[in-house]
């Protein structure tokens, strides 16, 4: 983890609530990792005081740079996008634990949720890079919000869009598609990002199958380096519980560890 | 033009030495800060509180922003006595760096008892009394909002150690130079002015609390004032030395503090937003001596005029 | 979408009814604002706080800012209570809003006497008294930092009229909560929580205070996370209707405060950034209703869940 | 007294410390008078929060503009450097009581200090237009903030430069020039702004001639409406003081009557 001062290569609004941006990571020597973030300083005000965390969306190794994907929320958001290209922007990372993927898999489910997806495309990425295939469901308000999905295509993800526009986006329905998924397909693993009701979804369909299982959360932070205990989410050893830090331990978990209350 | 000269920048905080004025606040700090910045640079190293229990903390969210601030309610989430002797201490003693260790206890007895067994180890350098979390009990309320009970925790600390012992007060009393006087006649080297103020932010749209626990502390720049006002006002009724805490982002707010009566300053938010802002504040505050021709950082303590 | 329906912004302090819950923090309105607002749109109006005798108030510079605030000691310079029943009163008889008297005086026979002169004026609606401004007597201290005083002083000025007393309560003590119960008890109509925090800031080139007075009270967006806790404390031991005071900026600030348990809100700075935001936070308001269904503002007072 | 968003025309830097700013005043139907002040929000930030108060610089009463020189010297002129032509700035008034010129002066003398400089501009400005003649003493630093004074000349203004630079600044050698202008001229009146040394030695130098002056005051404000009694001073009435606000009696009082402390 290291504090850069990147220069904004595009900062673009990509959808109406989504926006992109592309920084030069030539400065970086840190290898990232899809899952880690970085926590980025949105503006040089005293408020929005903090940092805000973003993970990576798409790592572009051959020419230095790194995409964030992030959804406008509140404050910190919209003064990121205010951001210009050829300005610089403080970022802090990489942070935290990446995704991890096994030697010998052939073929994931990615799961994933409104900014979610944005997590889970840099893995697609790197599956794809690896030589392993993608089922990707994306989940979100509108198709509108949708739109990394020509980019998981485009890594040779079999993309499957839900939304509440179309109807298809609740819990049962996913259920059925992700079933038939698991009928044509061996997975070999599933991950997943955004939601908390799809999460547990995918917990209790991967778990009967014993297919492991990995999600990235999101916590309000402080620090994102470890030291403040603002991040924590309660992972299960054995039969105790564990409180540890989603920005260091975290923010990838087995899934079936976490507890999502 | 400035001159190039030796800038003495060692303070004292009752026998012990600083190298410089700077440390961090406690729970603001720990061993994986290491990656960002050097230890061997600070004037001390201060973990965060340990209670002799392990401790799970509140619930999340456990941070959320306010105007110039953040309000946190962690709950003191610690691994207990024993893994801090058996972890924590050792680690710092790879750095040449004094360690502060700071306690937080339910009673006057706990303190006791942590005080005497970490004092008792030779790596660490001094004690700070956490008896101002406003997170421990019922409705924030804390020891050092009581000047009798901050007397007694300090007389009875004082009894099992030799070790400069640091009251880190709360700001969330009607007369803070009530409970500093406790502090100083219960025996304590130094007051440590201030921990958060006890704050709430309310989400409209969920009508929920920001936070978990509801309340929480309040620290980041918007409280500088609130803390610079009370260093200034401990000062007038005691001569221990003041670390200044509350609100410092830059070496400004750090001399503004030494100048309303503080003797060192230490750093927590202003850490969250800048990896490296100690070490950023240390060398604003030698440019500062430079262009004002100060050799000798002590020689500002308390020099604020007495009016406009 | 939302529905247009008739919204019931009326609230109720004590006896008094307003037509909603927006008015101005005393020492931050006056007649030269009708320039810039329509004075009729107000809850009610609170001029500056007013001494028996003429003032002159504290040395300049009265005001300086800090990061999302400002302190102030203006040290109530007052025309003088003649002046005011003569000259303030009148002029407000021409607007239909309640006008309710601030008061700030140096001792309870004081606050007595002033408050009988000025109850009686059948203009006059409501009485605030100001027993918590910071700048009135050395370091800081007020009458409402002490809840004997505090409760003797409610006491008596309530032998003197009948008209509402709305206790201004000061943030600076260590138990918002005793000295609420102490104004409840002693007979006010309603709590204003609360004025301004007691504040320094130094200037680290002059090293001399950045106010004349020293020290002031600080407002602004900073200090209302402190405010809303103090509210939401309040409420809990005190039935008495709540006017909440301290960083409101905008119509979420308001609704915040009402949710935390504020039957009113008061706004003070916000109006020197933007001379129209009493007007804008009440539209801001309205909207919030529409958008949430919200027909009676009354529904909201106190509707924080107790935790996340 | 009003709130407005202008547009602004220009705003640029004209010397080391100085900018210039010009914005459209289409929209304001108030009379502006020399002297007069407004109250403007310098960023739309909670820090700094407070507006900040500029005199008229130049009253431009044809192409309906105004103009506003300013020093930067803290956070809020910084933030002012930043706002760009095209973009509106939050601006309120005209605030205060103005200079006045009285019928039948035909010369005055104008003494003038640092961003005082910018106040007695406009004041100059106004005299030409009425036929009155100015001579004026500017006094700065360095020449190089200065640079009203072409403008000042523009207006037919005899100009005198003082400067810390050239030596010629303290207030003996300011005096000798004084009275060295008097003795050339038949001094109407005399106004000043910048400087409380330069203010007691032309209050001094009016009082024993009988020579009407006026000056022009700062003081750190709160509301800048006449409410909050942030920004007083004090004023002699016969034998005794009365304190007004620089806001609402001022900024320009009579010379003879301020207490310059
Ligand atoms: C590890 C991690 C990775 C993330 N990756 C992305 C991403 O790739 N794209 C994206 O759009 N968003 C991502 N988020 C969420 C993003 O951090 C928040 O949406 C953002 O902080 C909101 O800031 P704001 O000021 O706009 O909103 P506000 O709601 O005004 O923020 C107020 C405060 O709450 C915090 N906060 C609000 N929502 C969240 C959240 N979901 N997680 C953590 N803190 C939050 C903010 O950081 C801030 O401190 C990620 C979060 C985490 C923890
Ligand atoms: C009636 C009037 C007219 C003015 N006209 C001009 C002008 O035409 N050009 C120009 O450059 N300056 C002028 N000033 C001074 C100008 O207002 C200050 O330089 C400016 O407010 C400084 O703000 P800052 O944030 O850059 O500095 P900071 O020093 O950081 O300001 C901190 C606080 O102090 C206040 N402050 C600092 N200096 C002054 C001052 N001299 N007067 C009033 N408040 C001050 C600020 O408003 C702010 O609230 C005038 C002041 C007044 C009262
Ligand atoms: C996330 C967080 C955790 C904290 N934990 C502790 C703690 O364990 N013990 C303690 O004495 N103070 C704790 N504090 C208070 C800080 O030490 C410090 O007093 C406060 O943050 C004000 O300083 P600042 O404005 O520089 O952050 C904590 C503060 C924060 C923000
Ligand atoms: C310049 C100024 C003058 C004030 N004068 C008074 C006063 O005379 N009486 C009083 O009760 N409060 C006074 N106050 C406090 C305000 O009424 C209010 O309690 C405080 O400013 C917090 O509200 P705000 O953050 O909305 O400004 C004053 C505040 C300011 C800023
Ligand atoms: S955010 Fe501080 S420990 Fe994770
Ligand atoms: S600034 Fe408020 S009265 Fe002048």
């Amino acid at each position: 983890m290291k504090q850069m001062h990147m220069r904004i290569l595009s900062n673009q609004q990509v959808s109406d609530r989504y926006w992109h941006m592309v920084v030069d990571a030539a400065g970086l020597d840190a290898e990232v990792m899809p899952g880690q973030f970085f926590n980025i300083r949105c503006s040089g005000e005293t408020y929005p005081l903090l940092r805000r965390p973003f993970s990576i969306y798409r790592i572009n190794r051959n020419e230095r740079t790194l995409e964030f994907l992030y959804l406008v929320k509140g404050l910190g958001t919209k003064r990121l996008t205010e951001r210009k290209a050829g300005e610089t922007v403080d970022i802090f990372g990489p942070l935290g634990r990446s995704f991890e993927l096994q030697d010998g898999w052939k073929t994931v489910l990615l799961v994933a949720r409104g900014v979610g997806i944005a997590t889970l495309t840099a893995l697609a990425q790197d599956a794809a890079e690896k030589g392993i295939r993608a089922a990707a469901i994306l989940s979100a308000r509108s198709r509108n919000d949708l739109l990394a999905a020509e980019t998981l295509q485009g890594f040779g993800a079999h993309v499957y869009k839900v939304t509440e526009e179309n109807g298809n986006s609740d819990v049962e329905s996913v259920h059925r598609l992700i079933e038939q998924i698991l009928a044509e397909h061996k997975i070999d693993a599933a991950f997943t990002c955004g939601s908390k009701r799809l999460s547990r979804l995918l917990r209790d369909v991967t778990a009967s199958r014993g297919i492991p299982a990995q999600i990235a959360l999101e916590e309000h932070m402080g620090c994102a380096m470890g030291v403040c205990f603002a991040c924590v989410c309660d992972v299960r050893e054995g039969e105790a519980l564990k409180t540890v830090r989603v920005c260091k331990e975290g923010p990838v978990f087995p899934l079936e560890k976490v507890v999502l209350a | 033009m400035t001159i190039k000269q030796e800038l003495d920048l060692t303070v004292n905080i009752g026998s012990l030495t600083l190298r410089n004025p700077i440390m961090p606040a406690s729970g603001a700090f720990g061993e994986d800060m290491e990656q960002v910045i050097d230890f061997e640079q600070l004037g001390a190293v201060v973990p965060k509180s340990i209670t002799k229990e392990p401790r799970k903390g509140n619930a999340t969210p456990r941070v959320c922003e306010t105007v110039g601030g953040m309000i946190n309610s962690i709950g003191i989430q610690s691994k207990g006595i024993v893994y801090y002797l058996e972890h924590i201490v050792p680690y710092y003693r790879r750095y040449n760096t004094p360690l502060i260790s700071s306690i937080s206890a339910d009673s006057i007895e706990e303190f006791v008892e942590m005080s005497e067994i970490i004092a008792s180890r030779e790596e660490v350098a001094a004690l700070e009394l956490n008896i101002s979390c406003p997170n421990l009990k019922g409705n924030g309320l804390a020891f050092g909002m009581d000047p009798e009970i901050t007397y007694r925790l300090l007389q009875a600390v004082r009894q099992v150690t030799d070790k400069p012992l640091i009251a880190k007060l709360t700001p969330n009393v009607t007369s803070i130079q009530e409970i500093a006087i406790a502090a100083d006649e219960g025996g304590a080297d130094s007051l440590n002015v201030a921990n958060t103020i006890l704050a709430m932010a309310i989400d409209v749209h969920t009508r929920k609390p920001k936070i978990g626990n509801g309340m929480g502390g309040l620290s980041g720049p918007a409280v500088k004032p609130i803390i610079v006002r009370m260093i200034y006002q401990v000062r007038q009724v005691s001569a221990l030395p003041i670390i200044g805490c509350g609100g410092v982002m830059n070496g400004e707010d750090a001399i503004e503090m030494i100048l309303a009566g503080a003797s060192a300053v230490q750093v927590g938010t202003a850490s969250f937003i800048q990896p490296t802002a100690m070490l950023d504040i240390l060398e604003e505050i030698k440019q500062y001596m430079r262009t004002y021709g100060i050799a000798n950082i002590k020689s500002l303590v308390g020099q604020v005029s007495a009016t406009k």
